[in-house]
């Protein structure tokens, strides 16, 4: 039990350390990075809390399929315009 | 525990859009605020010492405490309503991108 | 045959509909058809969808207040996919979605399924609001209706922690049996009222209304600020009646936003030149002034005054909308005139107008009527005075408008709105005036909304 | 089919608006003729029917509303519609002039609709419903004149009148628990009943035009259509005395009691806005060139005069106040008939511009003059009977600031009415005007039974007197003492036709001196000098223009202030709505957001301050 809240501690304090990072970064690629690993955190919070069908939902969907979204987006901008 | 970041995260999210004055970094906020949205409703229906809501031939499932099953269901629900909803939003941001030439809000010029 | 069919029909077309694109449109005037004629074929009482009884599964809600929903709504639908058919073809896949969304919110009884309802309804809304070619409006129409989602969300959830259900009728059962005092619920309920809100276009949550409605061309003007519009109002009204229990603080914060709401949008409107954004301001107005009177109770009249609006506001959205897409510009004083060379039109647009601001022989003048009697009754005389003086200031910017668009300038210049919307809004106009005269309709139809809820208040 | 039954009444002439309108789509011309035959019908039948005691007020067809015939809401039609039958001969002489002709007829004929139905109901919801028709139905006359500027203004001071009247209804059914007239008026009580006292008063103030909601009057009367001026000087204003008849008469607010002259506070603050609206309205109309705007101002000073006696509410005043009201409609529609008849020829009601008429017009002249003798309260005619009740009851209540208003109007009115006289008929004539002749018969004619009327109101009154007393003792005072040939005030006894008979005879010696020894020759524009110098352009020297320039200058600095007033009031309402847009209405998404977080932080910040 005091292993889990300490994980749980950690956990969370990254959530929030990699929203502020995310939020913050100057890079958008870095950005999307940021929020791409905070939403891997998100899964292990969400096993942590004894919702295993929906961390993998969030691990395929959230963080593979929305990252890969913003990074199409990007890299197609990239190819149009000069700056993102 | 976990509930506290969560509403940090909410928090954080907000202060995204509040702040941010580009495009795809307040398509960002709105998911980092989605995620904190998620794990507090996780949170809700998480009991401690319970066990995941998940079918299982070994106990006897009598005796067992289950955490909530229906904030996970809805959660699913949200997720994938989320990513329509990042999905469009970044569709939006290309649309913008290729009329305005930028993503910054304040380089646009008003209509 | 089950009222699922107004849900599932759309949807089902919409999937057929991007397996062939050319199909779409002349499935979406079909599906809307049928839905308007189904309508009436179904018997009143819950649905549960996948077997499980009412506070377990989904269930959707047919009754004599969401089947009115229905009609209405349905029925506004259709026409402006008739007024704006051109617009309607490379976004046909999305209008069966949001008319699946929009049939879904006055269906269902399921606070959790509302949301699913709103987020759909609401994607659709974006993409169409797309056809407005303002991305950056669309834009934060998106943002700020997800984040209004998600409060919703939020506030569903707490509600969901203190009374463990989520099924309408059940959780005003278990709000009254249980105990939960008013001033615990008023955190969620704030949430849930923010949350609609931002769709309803109340206040300070509506800032994407200007940039969606400011620029709406012929499809958006009327399919936001009607049919949406007119669809979140009743979903409102049948939460803020049924689920609601609000305390005095909340009440007394809700009240304020709504007063100043009211006061904003018809000060707003004052201010404005520009032909459209009157109107959206005006709407904002309209749309607050609504909620309060489910805020006090006043249900069987906020639905007929929704229902006004729905027809009012289309026959004026669609013509400020047709008319700028056509001459570029929406300025009143480029517009003046124009009505004098066409009158049909012009006539369609001043019977709205003068309904909207309430005078004899249209039917906002019979609902304001009624809605003030009630108000009086409940003796909420600042209520009732706050009402009345915004009224002066709506009435004389709609009646600047009229003039200006009525007369002056010789070189007015000449439109050719096709007969589609000169046959549409003079039907709605004379509909407008049938509604002021022949009251009884509204009248019966008033007890049959207030029966629908005095039986749920009872249990 | 009754076509003696107000139902019938209203419902056929609604529809003959109906008709007007598609009538005078084929054609304009008979359109309007539309509108003089429906007017006519409605006077015969309101008029005849109605003091025969005939008129049928059971509804079958009309849901919801209910009428009844009393001895005001009769006095009232009758001359209201009277009003409207005569200014109709006008509209076809007009209607080429405006720019939806066919819309003209069917508006003109639903305002009358709109105001039959207020004088015929005793049910508060039915009288509001045609109040509000009327406000919209004459709305839309008058941009169809010079202007569509004052439309608005007409329209925001209406709905204030109309609002208020609508909130002081709202508040008697709150105790009497029911729309009905009678029991509303005699059941408020208390707080509610000073409140309804001042929502009717600004109702009856706002159709009035009595200051400080008398703007519309002058800048409406001076935009509107040319006969659309006589029906809302000679009609349409009137629902303003219907209304105060209602509240300042039937009504008893709380309010203490002033012990020198015996007047309820309430009343005396009514009273005194009268008498200041008699005295703006008299300096204002001073100042004008416009006729039109003139006689709308007199228009105004002349509701002050109903509203003062009205307050007093004794039998000779209100009966003063009720007859006030006929003989001023009747003599405002002719004299803006009057002006119309030139208007038609010359195109101007400016008295600048305009001279001589006489010569071309000598049947409007004497219409004209007739009209105006009354406006200003000279004998013979009906505005000195009831000018004489008034001041009657003014100096027997002792009210001498009010006194002071009153007859100042009284005196003003003599310096105004008569410069358009001089300026538009008498004085020398514009060449340019030389060839115009006198109006055709059908609009001579209702000048002239209008006139015709005038005089009758004021060499006969006692049968008029007669049908007024009734309403006097309906509303709960004492019968004014009326004999065939008399009327007997507080201090003293006129006998009308003597008083005229003497005027007759002074105005026929004055007319012998005047035919004998003419001696004035006439001289045109050109036959005229200035400082030494010869004319060379013929320039209308008018010594009517600026006359009381001197008189003019001591209050020339305040003369707008209220138009001021209004105008901040729109401005702070604009700004106040710029205000919000700015704060709520940008391009931002973040707006929208920022709020949502301070609601809710504010409410999670006051959970625990609560």
């Amino acid at each position: 039990m005091e292993l889990i809240n300490y994980v749980e501690i950690v956990v969370g304090v990254l959530l929030i350390v990699l929203a502020f990072l995310a939020i913050n970064s100057k890079s958008l690629i870095k950005a999307v990075m940021f929020l791409s690993s905070m939403s891997m955190m998100s899964v292990i919070g969400f096993v942590l809390m004894k919702a295993p069908d929906v961390a993998v939902t969030e691990a395929v969907i959230g963080s593979g399929l929305v990252t890969s979204l913003f990074v199409f987006t990007l890299l197609s901008v990239r190819k149009v315009g000069n700056k993102a | 525990m976990l509930q506290y970041a969560a509403i940090v995260l909410i928090m954080l999210g907000l202060y995204g859009i509040l702040t941010q004055r580009n495009v795809i970094k307040i398509i960002l906020s709105l998911n980092i605020m989605e995620i904190g949205l998620n794990l507090f409703i996780i949170s809700v229906g998480y009991v401690t010492d319970g066990i995941a809501p998940i079918m299982t031939t070994n106990h006897n499932t009598n005796s067992l405490i289950y955490v909530d099953p229906l904030p996970q269901a809805l959660v699913l629900t949200a997720i994938v309503i989320g990513v329509g909803t990042t999905a469009l939003g970044l569709a939006i941001a290309k649309n913008i991108y290729s009329k305005y030439g930028t993503f910054e809000l304040d380089e646009m010029e008003e209509e | 045959m089950s009222a699922v069919l107004l849900i599932a029909v759309p949807l089902l077309a919409a999937f057929i509909s991007i397996l062939n694109k050319k199909l779409a449109p002349v499935l979406l005037l079909l599906v809307s058809l049928f839905n308007i004629v189904s309508i009436f074929f179904y018997s009143l009482g819950t649905i549960t969808i996948g077997g499980f009884e009412a506070p377990y599964g989904i269930s959707l809600v047919l009754d004599n207040y969401s089947l009115i929903g229905l009609i209405v709504i349905n029925i506004a639908f259709f026409l402006v996919l008739l007024i704006s058919y051109e617009k309607v073809k490379k976004v046909a896949t999305v209008l069966l979605v949001a008319l699946a969304g929009l049939n879904g919110l006055l269906l269902t009884g399921d606070l959790f399924n509302l949301f699913v309802f709103i987020e759909v309804s609401g994607i659709a809304a974006y993409l169409i609001s797309t056809t407005n070619k303002k991305y950056v409006a669309t834009f934060n129409y998106l943002v700020i209706g997800t984040v209004g989602s998600s409060f919703y969300l939020l506030g569903l959830i707490i509600l969901y922690a203190m009374v463990g259900t989520l099924n309408m009728s059940d959780m005003a059962l278990r709000i009254s049996s249980e105990g939960i005092s008013a001033a615990n619920l008023s955190l969620p309920f704030l949430f849930m009222f923010i949350g609609l809100g931002v769709e309803a276009k109340l206040l300070p949550f509506n800032s994407w209304v200007k940039g969606i409605l400011g620029n709406s061309n012929k499809l958006v003007g009327p399919m936001i600020a009607s049919v949406y519009a007119g669809t979140i109002s009743l979903v409102f009204g049948r939460i803020l009646t049924s689920v609601f229990v609000v305390s005095d603080r909340l009440g007394l914060i809700l009240t304020v936003i709504l007063l100043v709401g009211i006061v904003a949008g018809e000060t707003m409107a004052f201010a404005s030149t520009k032909l459209r954004e009157i109107l959206l301001y005006s709407s904002i107005a309209q749309a607050s002034l609504v909620i309060i009177l489910f805020l006090e109770g006043i249900t069987g009249w906020a639905v007929m005054m929704v229902i006004a609006n729905v027809i009012s506001k289309l026959v004026l959205f669609a013509i400020a909308s047709y008319t700028s897409d056509e001459l570029k510009t929406d300025e009143v004083d480029n517009l003046k005139g124009i009505f004098s060379k066409n009158k049909i039109i012009g006539v369609a647009f001043t019977i709205a107008s003068l309904s909207v601001s309430g005078l004899p022989l249209f039917m906002g003048f019979v609902v304001k009527m009624n809605v003030l009697t009630s108000i009086f009754d409940g003796e909420d005389y600042l209520l009732a005075a706050v009402i009345l003086l915004t009224s002066i200031v709506e009435g004389v910017y709609f009646v600047r408008v009229l003039i200006k668009l009525w007369y002056n300038k010789e070189d007015a210049k000449t439109i050719n709105y096709n007969f589609v919307i000169k046959y549409i809004v003079s039907v709605l106009a004379v509909l407008l005036i049938v509604f002021g005269t022949y009251t009884t309709v509204l009248n019966d139809q008033v007890e049959t909304v207030n029966e629908v809820f005095e039986i749920g208040g009872n249990e | 089919m009754n076509f003696a039954s107000i139902e019938m009444i209203l419902m056929i002439t609604l529809a003959s608006g109906v008709l007007a309108y598609l009538i005078g789509k084929l054609n304009a011309k008979l359109g309007s003729i539309v509108t003089i035959l429906v007017s006519m019908y409605v006077t015969i039948a309101v008029i005849y029917f109605g003091y025969n005691g005939e008129l049928v007020i059971t509804t079958e067809y009309l849901p919801l509303v209910t009428f009844k015939v009393t001895n005001i809401g009769l006095f009232f039609a009758s001359t209201v519609t009277f009003v409207f039958a005569m200014v109709s001969f006008f509209n076809p002489f007009f209607i080429d002039k405006y720019k939806f002709k066919a819309l003209y007829s069917m508006l003109y004929i639903f305002s009358l609709v709109g105001i039959l139905g207020v004088f015929f109901t005793d049910n508060f919801m039915t009288l509001f419903v045609f109040f509000e028709f009327t406000v919209w139905s004459s709305m839309f006359l008058i941009p169809m004149g010079k202007s569509t500027k004052s439309t608005t203004l007409y329209f925001a001071m209406s709905t204030i009148g109309s609002f208020a009247l609508l909130y002081a209804i709202f508040l008697m059914r709150s105790q009497s628990g029911s729309f009905d007239i009678d029991q509303g008026l005699a059941m408020v009580s208390g707080a509610k009943a000073t409140w309804t006292y001042i929502l009717l008063s600004v109702a009856a103030f706002a159709k009035l035009g009595a200051f400080p909601l008398h703007l519309w009057l002058p800048k409406v009367l001076g935009d509107a259509p040319d006969p659309v001026t006589a029906v809302f000087s000679g009609g349409l204003e009137k629902l303003g005395a219907f209304v105060a008849v209602m509240g300042l008469v039937r009504l008893a607010p709380v309010s203490f009691n002033i012990g020198a002259i015996d007047m309820d506070f309430a009343r005396y603050v009514i009273a005194f806005i009268g008498s200041i609206t008699i005295i703006i309205g008299t300096l204002m109309a001073i100042r004008q060139d416009d006729a039109k705007k003139l006689l709308a101002y007199s228009s105004m000073s002349n509701g002050g005069y109903i509203i003062v006696a009205l307050t007093i509410g004794n039998g000779i005043a209100i009966s003063g106040a009720l007859y006030h009201v006929l003989a001023h409609a009747i003599a405002s529609a002719a004299a803006f008939l009057a002006i119309a008849a030139v208007a038609r020829k010359t195109n101007t009601t400016k008295m600048s511009e305009l001279g001589g008429m006489i010569h071309n017009m000598p049947i409007t002249y004497m219409v004209y003059l007739i009209a105006i003798i009354s406006m200003a309260g000279i004998p013979p005619m009906g505005g000195f009977i009831s000018k004489w009740m008034i001041f009657q009851a003014v100096i027997n209540k002792g009210l001498p600031i009010i006194a002071i208003g009153v007859f100042f109007g009284s005196i003003g009115s003599f310096l105004y009415v008569f410069r358009p006289l001089a300026a538009l008929f008498l004085g020398q004539q514009l060449p340019e005007y030389k060839h115009l002749k006198e109006a055709p018969f059908f609009m001579v004619l209702p000048m002239i039974i209008l006139s015709g009327l005038i005089i009758y109101t004021g060499v006969l009154p006692n049968y008029i007197l007669g049908k007024i007393n009734e309403i006097v003792v309906d509303l709960g005072a004492t019968a004014v003492t009326i004999t065939e040939y008399t009327i007997t005030g507080f201090n003293g006894t006129i006998h009308p036709a003597l008083i005229s008979g003497m005027f007759g005879v002074g105005v026929f010696v004055a007319f012998l001196i005047f035919i004998t020894f003419k001696k004035s020759k006439k001289v045109t524009l050109m036959d005229t000098y200035t400082a030494g110098e010869f004319i060379y352009t013929e320039e209308l020297l008018h010594y009517s223009v600026d006359f009381y320039a001197p008189l003019e200058r001591l209050y020339e600095k305040y003369i707008h202030i209220m138009e001021k007033t209004y105008d901040s009031i729109r401005n702070k309402i604009a700004e106040v709505g710029h205000f919000f847009k700015y704060y709520f209405f940008t391009n931002k998404p973040e707006v929208s957001v920022f709020w949502i977080v301070i609601i809710v932080s504010l409410l999670l910040w006051g959970e625990s301050l609560w």
